[in-house]
Parts: structure tokens; C-alpha cells; sequence
């Protein structure tokens, strides 16, 4: 594929770049590491299982993260667009949180729920949860009322009309509310890890800066990139492609 | 809820005891206790160590519920005291004294800190309440006060990494950062805290217990301060003997080696002791209420102590 | 006005003095004024009107989606309560669910009536088939032209089998070779199916074409102003001389309405 | 105004179930405080001139790191925009790092910038650059090409056809693109100021949280809030309503 | 095939054998092969032939928006190079600019000539006149009707005072009846400016009520299959029995075309 080659191609320029840097020599090799300082730090921490054992701990809160906040926000989204009162009522409160850093909730989170994952699990889940819920309320609202009409006349119904139009009609918008909600949980659990809980890949990048390794925190940072990367390629950019492919939104582009 | 103990009578042994602290030098006690049994040996249950890299830290812990006794400085603990109106914590015994050190770089001249970077390892913990006290005796003011003084809180490794990066000028640290820095990073010594007090004695670490854990297992509470009087006692006996059993157990919590000439450096600088210190932590608390870190109204440690249990352990 | 006979059997659909308003920034307009109409069962009836003039009004109203502030709607001569699959509408953009293949689509209002799936599949496929689509099954909504989307949307109607379809400019959006064709195809599908129809369109030469009557609205309030019938064999020929007559008829009829709306559309001038 | 009774109403609503849940006396006062103790707190940090000072700070900071990233996203935007093979070569790198949190970045950042505003100013651009980059390209690649035939067979081209045409075909999704940048950067600095600098609203709940006090950490959250809601408020939303009003899309809707 | 009489002065445009190919996933397809075709100064040409034939190609050449692999273009005897405001197009959909006024958009061309801004003003205000839309300077875009859009984006070619007016299926998208305003519209102005016009349709009657004369392009390859002069007085009436004759031979005429466009459209059947 052009494609493939093209992501080679640019990745081995970066890695040039990278290393024509450090031939520059603008800081010492102990702060700007070479690209096979970071490929060795990322070996070991692969042969000793660390990333592994991070990543395990890093996916499942995510995992859970983002799947309260998705679940949340899709439920509250799709409430608010139900009822005129209740969204004029909540709404500028979901709109006020969602502007909110969730990562400033994270004093609290530990006094309310302690120095848990509970804790950690609320700021994720803050992060997204607001977010995904104005996208699901704007994208129901938004909805060509012609389908509504048509499956009306058609005898389509409450929960029916629901699941059978309003959800599907629905769905580009709600993708890519989740795919910001994504981005935004991950923000938050990348930043709560690294302030203050450990396991995973933040404490592990945490663990770099408090040894003073700049090629631990390189390497962290490769594996973060990868995960963002594989999520966003393998999920959501993938279903977006088929929901614009079914929709025939890029014959419109 | 994360708070409150488990369905348990009162006056049953728990389950199991959360102990905090840190792992540094100044909480020997809690590393040899922990690491050589100890504790459990004397209470009979299982403990659960919970470590901390800072004193506000353990103090979010301890309101959340989440340890019963801990290892802390007098300053956290001063303002957990008064934040919660007694509600949060005792202190019941001293624990380790000195080993809080003033490092500058060595071209500062220590009279005239005009314009400097400085960091303490958290806002309000005892090294930056004693930096804050400095400044203010010596008529220097830090910037959020209008003044030219940076004085940032971070993280003891940061501290270490810009100091020898010459991002900072100088820093107020525990053990064994101190030594570090004048070790590692060719720090010079400005000022041992333990010299600016009467007979040396300067409060660094307590130990403290949450009051309901306290009023549900007196018990519990009293043959664990046995062991820490025990730990303490063994200490002042064999100094280089334990410093070997500490130095060997935080290797093992940080995953790597420390350096010999460091930790001996540092060992030197604590005493550690059971004296609580109440005339020091009163000094302390209005020193930390003169710099606006405790709020509006003047300290009261009325029952910040209570030290029944100490008299009957160790009279 | 020309009634049709009184019939033993009640009539599939009549309106007796429908008036609806709208509540408008400048107050209350009243869009359809004591609109009463007799449709007979397999009738093919247009009605036409000029832009705005309340078609589709009327139309929300036949197929339940709106009531009407005063007046009957009664359907063999039980009044309506909300939309049914009795009284099915194929709107002027289709409306079709692109989330769903053309079968998809045409499946859809048979699944609401838990019709089991070996069936509803036949019934789609046979009326897919009825509008000359049945290769195009799987494909998906935005693969098909204009024309073949107009289709499936009729397609999807006439699998609900409803004693009435009612068309709202179904062919607005197409060019004139489409809609000449869809035109051809509406009246053989007619023939077969024998259902009862009801069109509407702004286009004189659709009407005529297409109706067995012709109801003509009136701009604003929106009245029956006028009907015709129109008894000429099918197919029929656009420059007919005896169609061209009732044309130039139908248009000088209009022609004050037409000017109303002329008026809006040129602004100045 | 309607919506700006629903706005008082749902404050107000907010409020009673804040204080609700104080005298339901789940949490002890310290940990959970009430709604009169943080506007004493709030008061406290106003006349003491601690909230100006901490504002000034940080709004300083993300005028400068959002302008940045918004002016920088957008040239790197146009140019991807503009040649096939450098958004094929650059384009995956973009991506990627659009997925990255920057927070990521920070201790590398002070390694190689130092304890400084340098380091706080790269992770908050960073944050936003790649957001606003790759919505900029997007947007100016799906530009309807009409505009573009149309502008040509009329005389324009290059410098002319890009500003005069180009960019205001592509405004809305420009918009879009600023106004994700902006909350990805603000997040940024709200994470930075609470790991790493002295002044500023971040450093302030960190101040809250190191003293254990939960009543300014509350007070300081309701600043940051009342920054972000006002920011979308003033700015996107004015500036989006704007826009859709002259594109005509809310017709369609 | 008809060729106008040689005159001294050169033709408006002159294509001599133009030939275009696009390539396809299914290989090179020929759209436009050796189309020559002489325009003389003030006349209204009609491009007329079934959607596909490559109409548009054409045009995008012409305009100098695309180039032909073979075969010149002259614009009063000169070779072209790219697009200029000498040949302006109105596309079908108008593409209007939403983010400026109906004034501004009208203002648009003038500016990138930097024509001062009080003379830029006079002439976009004419040409809104000429389209009747002066009271609608102010409007946007999106505030018009889909005939209002129509006549901004003439009045945008005309304040150029192009020597050549482009229209690709300007009208496909009104109604009839707005249709038909515009035709007597474009006709009316036409009258004042004396300007030379080539409008592509692929609807019989529009190029039989708008041109001077009309020519026919075949379906794939897209040739120049027919030229057809029409004297015809004008204001023509669509019922005109001449003019009826010419649809009518025509439509036949380009009937083979039709039925393969058809085929495609129909699908199956
Ligand atoms: N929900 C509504 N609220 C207010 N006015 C309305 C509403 N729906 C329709 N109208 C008005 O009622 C009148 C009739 O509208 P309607 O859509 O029935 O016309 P129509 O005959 O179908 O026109 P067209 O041929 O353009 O489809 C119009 O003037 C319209 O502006
Ligand atoms: N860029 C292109 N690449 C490949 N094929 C093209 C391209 N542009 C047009 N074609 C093909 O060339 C043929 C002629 O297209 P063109 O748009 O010129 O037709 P047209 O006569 O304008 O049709 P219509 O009346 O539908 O506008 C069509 O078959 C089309 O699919
Ligand atoms: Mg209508
Ligand atoms: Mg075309």
C-alpha cells in the first residue's frame, strides 16, 4: 500500500531527524537521548515485563474509563435530547463541565473516594463523560427530521423508533463524540497516573523522571504514542470509515 | 465508601493496619518496621505499608480514610490537625529529629537570596515552612507575595535534576535529598535546621493515628507504639548496624542501589527519638500560620497530642 | 363543484372541512381553510396547488403526523389517530435510512409489524422487483442515482401494502428524462397494484398526466378551489391537443395564485 | 432571556443538591466542604488579590500557548493541505501526535528547556498544535470545489485565491479545529500548573491540595470553570454562531 | 453539418478538434473526441446531449479550467492559457460564496481586477439591477431562494462584462414554473448586453426556447453530431407548433443517446 510505505518513509525521516539532533549535540546525551539509548531502555522494559505488567494496568483503567464515560455520556446525551426542560436545565452545566480539566478534579477524587483507583477512575471518566454527552445530545437533535416523519408514517414508535432510527441516524455524530471523549479520558488518566498513582505506563514514566533517565521517559513515551496511535487507527478510525463508507459521506468531499 | 473501617466491634483486634510513610531516612522506623516484621510481630495482625512520596499526600490518605497510623512531618500534620478540627489525627510520639538541610549552590552568597530560584519539596511540609520562615526573617519575599524570591514546590528527584542543571539555586530538603545534593550535585551546605534550634532538636518526623482508629483499637495502637519504641531504642543502640538494615530495605523498595557516602552523610544528621516535641511543633505551627499557610484563625493544637498511651509505653 | 357519486361501500378517504393554522411571528395564519375531499377506493388523485399554498400540510395531516385544528379525517369511514402503515408517504427526498441497504430500507416498515423474516424478505424482494430494482438489493442508498432512490422510497411504500399512498412531490428533485421515466413507472406499477394514490405536485403537466382527478388548492388560505377529471386513456402524450386544452385551462386557473408566489420568488422588479 | 433563567435555575438547582449532600453528611466538612465555605474561601483569595495574581499567570500563559499553537497548527495545516507527499509524510506523524498527551512531554520538557516557563509554554502549544493542524488540513481538503472553479474562472490565484477564498470556505471547520486546540491546550496547562510551576490558577489547587485544604481546592475549581465556560461562551460559541448564522447552516438543520 | 459563413472579423471562440480522455479504474475512456465548433461574436449557442456525454469537459475546457490532450481553443483568434475573466462560467449550483453577501459575492471578481471600490460598487450594483436583485444587496447567501441564487451568480459573471458567458446547466435545480421566470429573465438581459453565450442543458426545450442555434452532442465519445439553427422571433411560446417540430426531431434525434443514458439509470428491467 502507498500508505504503508508513505508511514515507513516518514517514520525512518523522523528517526533521521532524531538522531541528525543528537549528532547536533544542542544538549548533552544524558537529556536529549539517542534513538538506541530509548530502543535499549525500551527492550529492557519489555524483557523485564515493566511495560507489560504498566500497560495491563494502563488498559484495563482506561478500559473502564472510558467505557463508564461512554456508557454515561451516551445515556445522559440521549436523555437531555429527549426532554426540553431537562436539557435547558443541564445543559449549561454539562457545557461548563465538559470545558472543565478533569485532572483538577484529582485533589478531591482522592479526598472523596482515597488514594485508589477509584479516584483515578473519576477523573478519567470526568474527562469524557461530559463530552460524549453534548455530542449525543447535538447529534440526536440533529437528526434530518424526514427520518423521523418517514418511520412514523411507517409505524415506527417509542422504543422502536428509538434503536431502529433515532440511534442509527444518530451514529456519525456519536462517534465522533466518542472519539473526543476518547482523547479526552486518555488525557486525563495519562496525567493522573503521572501525578499520583502507580503501575502503569504514567508511573512508569514518573519513574523515569525520578531517576532522572531521559531515555526511560523516551521510551514511556514511544509505548503512549503506540497505544494512542493503535486506538485511534484500530477503533475509531476504522469505524468511521465504514460509517462514511454506508452513509456515502465522501461522495459529498 | 473508601472511609470508615469494616463492620468490626469496637475493641476487636483489626484485620489488618494501614501504615503510612515515606521511604526515606527520616522514617527509619517505619522502613524497619515494615521490612524486618516488626510491627506485626507486636500487633499481632496483618500490616499494610502504604508509602508516600510527599507529606500532602499522606495526609489526603489519612482524610480519605485510607491509613490508620502514619509516619509525618510536623507540618502536614499540624495543618491536617487543624483543617479537620481534630478530627483527622493524634499525634502520639516523636520519631525523628534534624535532617532537614538549606543546600546552595556554591557561588550564592547565603545572606542574599535577591532574585533566587529556591524549591521545597511541597507547599506547607516542614522544609518549606522552615525556607518560608528564613525569608521572611530576613525581609526576602517571594514572587506570589510581589516579591523576587521563586519559591517553586516539586518532586525531591526534580530537585536534584535542575539543581545539577543549575535551574535552581538552592533548596530546603529532608534527608537523604540533603546530602545529594551536596554530594551529587556539589551543593554547599547554608544552613542544618537542627542548629537554628534549642539543643538541636527539631521535629521531622511524628508518628499519628487516626482518632477513631484510636478511640476503636486502643490496643492496637499502644503494642504498635511498643515497637516503635522498641525500633527506636535499637536504633540509638546499634547506629551503623541499622543503617545498614534501612539502607538495605529502601534498595529494595526503589529497585536499586543508594549510594554508601550519601546515606552515611545523611545518617549522621538525624537523632531520632520518641520525644514528641510539643514546644518545637508549637513553634512550627506559628511560624507555618505567619507565612498564611494554616488559614485565618491562630493555631489551637489544644489536642493535638495525646500522649496517654507514650507515658505507658515508655514513662 | 363536482362531487363523485355517493357509493355504497365508504369511501377510502374523505376530508370533511379540515382548517389548520400556524402560529407565526406575525401571528396567526391560517394555511388550509375548510378543505373537504371524497378520494375513492383505486383512485389516482393529484392535487395541485402553488408553492405554499398548504400541500403538504394537508398531506402531515391525511397521514396522522399532524392534527388538524377543526374538521374530520376519516379513513373507510373511520376517523384516523396518528400515522399507520394504512396511509404510507413517500416523501419528496425519499427519506430513505442510509444506514440501510435498499432491501434494508424496504424491509424496514414490514419488520415493525413483526412479519417473520422469510417473508418480509419475499414481500421486499417482490416489491423491489415491482419497481425494476431487484439487482440492486444490497447496495446502499448513496450508491443509487436520484431516480433509483425515488424507487425504492415507492418501493418501500408498496411493500406495507396500504390502502393509501400518498406521494408528496416524489418527483421534484429529478431531472425531466427521470421523471418522465418515473412517470411511466408509477402508472404501470398502478395498474398493477390497483392501490388508491393520491399526488401531490406544483407541475400542471405532472397532474395532468398522472391523475384520474385533479384537486387544485388555492394560495393561502389553502381551499379546494376546483377539480377536474380527467378521463382520457392512459399512456398519455404530453402534446395531446384535448390534454394541451385542459392544461392551458388549469394554468390560466392558477394563473392569479401562481402570480402571488411569482411575486415573492422575484423580489424587486 | 429564557435561556438565561434555565441558566440561573440550574445554578441554583446545583447548589441545593451541593448542600444536600453536605447535611447528608457523607463526608466530613473538611473533606467535602460546603457551598458557604467556599465562598468564604473564594472571597478570602479574591480580596487577598491571590486569585487576580494566579489569573494574570495563567491567562498569560494559554494566550501565549494557545496563540502559538492555533497560529503554527494553522500554517502546518495549510501546508499539509497544500502537497500530497508532505501531508503522506507528515501526516501520520501529526496524527500521532495529536493522540499524544501532552503532559507527556513535561519532564522531557524541562530537561531541555528547564524549570521555566519554556517547558510550561511547549507542553501547552503541544497539546494544541497537532489538533488545530490536522482540522486545518481537513478542513481546507474538503472545501467544497466549487468555490475554488469558480474563484479561478474569475481571475484568482495563489496568495489572492488562498486568503480570499480558501481559508473562508474553510473558517467553520478552522473553528472546529480552534476551538478542540483550545481545550486540549487548556487542559495542558491546567495539568502542567498543577505538576510543575509556582503561579497561576493550577498552582493555586495544588497550594489547596498540599495544605489539605479542600474549601480553596473547590474555590479554585470554580475559577478555572468559570475561565473555560466563559472562553467557550465569549469566544467559540459567539464566534461558531457567527458563523454558522452567515453559512446558513442552522437552515438545514 | 452546418458551418456559419467565414467572417472578417475572428469568431468570439473557435475549438478545432478538441479530444479528451479521463483515465478510469476500468482504462482510458474517451469523453470528447475531435470537437470543433465555431461561436460568433453575440450569439447564444445551446450545448445540448444526455447527461454524460462530457458537457461539462467541454466546458472546463473552454474555460480553461482543464486542458484538452489534443486540439486547440481560441478566444478571438488567440490561444487560451487557464481560466480568466474573459470566459466566466455559472456553475449549476451557483457556488455563491456564503461567507460574503449577495453584494460582495457580485463584487467578488472586481476586486481580484483591483477596480477601485466605488466603481467595483457601481458595477456590481448594475448587474443586481439587471437581475432585479438591488434590494437584495445585503442578503446572504443562504437567505435567498434557490432562483434568487440563480440570478446572484449571472449578475457575479455579468459585472465582469466577460466577452464569453459560460452557463453549465444553470437552471437544472429550479422548479419549472422558477425555470421558466429565468429563462424570460436571461433572455431580457441578453437583449441589453448583446453578450456572446454558450449554455449547456441536456433539455430539449430549454435550448429550443433559449438558442440562437444548437448543438448536439453525441453520447460517448461526446462529438458534435448536429448543428441546428433556430430563427424563431423571440419571445418563443413553448406550444409554438415550428418549434414543436424541432423538439420533436430532436428528441429522435437524440433518442439512441437517450435510450443508452436510460439504460444505465434503469438498472435492470
Ligand atoms: N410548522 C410550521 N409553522 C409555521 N408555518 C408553517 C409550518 N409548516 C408550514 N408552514 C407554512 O404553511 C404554509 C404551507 O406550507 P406547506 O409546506 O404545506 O406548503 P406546500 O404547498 O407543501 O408548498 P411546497 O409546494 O413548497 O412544498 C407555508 O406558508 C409555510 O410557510
Ligand atoms: N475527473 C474525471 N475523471 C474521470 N472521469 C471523469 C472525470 N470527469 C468526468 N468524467 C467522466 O466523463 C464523462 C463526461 O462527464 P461530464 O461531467 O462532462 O458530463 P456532462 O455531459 O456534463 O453530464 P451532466 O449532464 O450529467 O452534467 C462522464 O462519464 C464522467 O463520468
Ligand atoms: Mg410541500
Ligand atoms: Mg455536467
Amino acid at each position: 500500500m502507498a500508505r504503508w510505505k508513505a508511514g515507513l518513509v516518514s517514520a525512518a525521516l523522523l528517526l533521521l531527524c532524531w538522531q541528525g539532533l543528537c549528532w547536533a549535540g544542542l544538549w548533552p546525551r544524558y537529556v536529549f537521548p539517542w534513538p538506541a539509548d530509548v530502543a535499549a531502555t525500551l527492550w529492557r522494559l519489555i524483557s523485564t515485563m515493566e511495560l507489560a505488567v504498566a500497560l495491563l494496568h494502563t488498559v484495563k483503567r482506561i478500559g473502564l474509563g472510558f467505557g463508564l464515560s461512554a456508557a454515561g455520556g451516551l445515556l445522559l446525551g440521549l436523555g437531555l435530547s429527549r426532554s426540553r426542560t431537562l436539557s435547558d436545565l443541564l445543559g449549561p452545566l454539562v457545557q461548563g463541565l465538559q470545558s472543565m480539566p478533569s485532572i483538577c478534579w484529582y485533589p478531591l477524587a482522592i479526598l472523596w473516594f482515597g488514594w485508589n483507583e477509584g479516584a483515578l477512575l473519576f477523573v478519567t471518566t470526568a474527562g469524557a463523560l461530559f463530552a460524549v454527552a453534548s455530542a449525543a445530545e447535538s447529534g440526536v437533535r440533529n437528526i434530518p427530521p424526514g427520518y423521523i416523519r418517514a418511520a412514523a408514517t411507517m409505524g415506527a414508535r417509542g422504543w422502536r423508533l428509538y434503536t431502529r432510527v433515532v440511534l442509527p441516524a444518530a451514529l456519525p455524530s456519536l462517534l465522533t463524540g466518542l472519539r473526543l471523549g476518547w482523547s479526552f479520558a486518555w488525557r486525563s488518566l495519562m496525567a493522573g497516573e503521572l501525578l499520583f498513582l502507580n503501575l502503569g505506563l504514567g508511573h512508569l514514566l514518573a519513574m523515569g523522571r525520578d531517576l532522572g533517565d531521559a531515555a526511560q521517559v523516551m521510551a514511556v513515551i514511544v509505548a503512549i504514542l503506540a497505544v494512542g496511535v493503535l486506538v485511534d487507527r484500530a477503533c475509531f478510525s476504522r469505524a468511521e470509515a465504514a460509517v462514511r463508507l454506508r452513509f456515502g459521506f465522501d461522495k459529498a468531499a | 465508601s473508601a472511609r470508615g473501617e469494616g463492620p468490626e466491634q469496637p475493641g476487636a483486634p483489626p484485620g489488618e493496619v494501614r501504615v503510612g510513610y515515606m521511604p526515606n531516612l527520616t522514617h527509619a522506623q517505619a522502613v524497619l518496621g515494615v521490612a524486618g516484621g516488626t510491627f506485626a510481630r507486636y500487633i499481632g495482625a496483618e500490616v499494610r505499608p502504604r508509602l508516600f512520596t510527599s507529606g500532602s499526600a499522606a495526609l489526603q490518605a489519612l482524610f480519605a480514610g485510607e491509613v490508620d497510623l502514619l509516619y509525618v512531618g510536623p507540618a502536614p500534620a499540624v495543618s491536617g490537625y487543624l483543617r479537620s478540627d481534630g478530627a483527622a489525627l493524634r499525634v502520639i510520639a516523636g520519631a525523628a529529629s534534624g535532617g532537614s538541610l538549606f543546600v546552595l549552590r556554591p557561588e550564592v552568597d547565603r545572606h542574599d537570596l535577591r532574585g533566587l530560584r529556591l524549591a521545597t519539596p511541597g507547599i506547607g511540609n516542614s522544609q518549606d515552612v522552615a525556607l518560608r520562615h528564613l525569608l521572611a526573617q530576613e525581609g526576602w519575599r517571594t514572587r506570589e507575595r510581589g516579591g523576587d524570591v521563586t519559591l517553586s514546590p516539586m518532586a525531591p528527584a526534580e530537585i536534584l535534576t535542575l539543581f545539577e542543571r543549575g535551574e535552581l539555586d538552592g533548596a530546603w530538603v529532608a534527608e537523604p535529598w540533603g546530602s545529594r545534593l551536596i554530594l551529587e550535585a556539589g551543593g554547599v551546605l547554608a544552613i542544618d535546621e537542627r542548629d537554628l534550634w534549642p539543643e538541636g532538636r527539631v521535629p521531622t518526623t511524628l508518628l499519628a493515628v487516626r482518632p477513631d482508629f484510636l478511640s476503636r483499637h486502643p490496643e492496637t495502637v499502644r503494642r504498635f507504639l511498643e515497637a516503635h519504641v522498641a525500633i527506636t531504642r535499637e536504633i540509638q543502640a546499634d547506629p551503623e548496624g541499622s543503617r545498614a538494615r534501612v539502607q538495605e530495605a529502601l534498595a529494595e523498595l526503589q529497585g536499586r542501589p543508594l549510594n554508601d557516602e550519601v546515606i552515611a552523610s545523611a545518617w549522621a544528621r538525624i537523632d531520632f527519638t520518641i520525644d514528641p516535641m510539643a514546644d518545637a511543633v508549637a513553634e512550627l505551627a506559628d511560624r507555618a500560620f505567619a507565612a498564611g499557610l494554616l488559614g485565618a484563625r491562630r493555631p489551637d493544637l489544644a489536642s493535638l497530642y495525646d500522649l496517654t498511651l507514650l507515658q505507658e509505653v515508655a514513662p | 363543484m363536482r362531487q363523485p357519486a355517493v357509493q355504497p361501500v365508504p369511501p377510502e378517504l374523505t376530508l370533511s372541512s379540515v382548517t389548520k393554522h400556524f402560529e407565526t411571528r406575525r401571528g396567526r395564519m391560517k394555511v388550509l381553510d375548510r378543505v373537504s375531499l371524497i378520494v375513492r377506493r383505486g383512485e389516482f388523485l393529484c392535487l395541485l396547488g402553488p408553492s405554499g399554498c398548504g400541500k403538504s400540510t394537508l398531506f402531515n395531516i391525511i397521514a396522522g403526523l399532524e392534527e388538524p385544528d377543526s374538521g374530520e379525517v376519516l379513513v373507510e369511514g373511520e376517523p384516523i389517530s396518528g400515522p399507520g402503515p394504512d396511509r404510507v408517504v413517500v416523501f419528496q427526498d425519499g427519506a430513505l435510512f442510509p444506514w440501510l441497504t435498499a432491501l434494508g430500507n424496504v424491509e424496514f416498515g414490514l419488520s415493525l409489524q413483526n412479519i417473520p423474516r422469510a417473508e418480509r424478505r419475499e414481500r421486499a424482494m417482490a416489491a423491489l422487483e415491482m419497481v425494476r430494482l431487484a439487482r440492486f438489493g444490497d447496495a446502499y442508498i448513496h450508491e443509487l442515482s436520484g431516480g433509483m432512490r425515488q424507487r425504492v422510497a415507492i418501493a418501500r411504500a408498496l411493500a406495507l401494502e396500504p390502502k393509501l399512498l400518498l406521494m408528496d412531490e416524489p418527483f421534484a428533485a429529478l431531472d425531466a428524462q427521470t421523471r418522465n421515466l418515473m412517470h411511466e413507472e408509477l402508472q404501470r406499477i398502478w395498474a398493477r397494484t390497483g392501490q388508491t394514490i393520491i399526488f401531490v405536485t406544483h407541475n400542471v403537466s405532472e397532474a395532468i398526466r398522472l391523475g384520474d382527478r385533479i384537486a387544485v388548492l388555492s394560495f393561502r388560505p389553502g381551499r379546494v378551489r376546483r377539480e377536474v377529471t380527467i378521463q382520457h386513456p392512459r399512456p398519455r402524450k404530453a402534446d395531446d391537443p384535448r390534454l394541451l386544452e385542459i392544461r392551458t385551462f388549469l394554468v390560466r386557473d392558477l394563473r392569479s395564485d401562481v402570480e402571488a408566489a411569482v411575486e415573492e420568488e422575484l423580489g424587486d422588479g
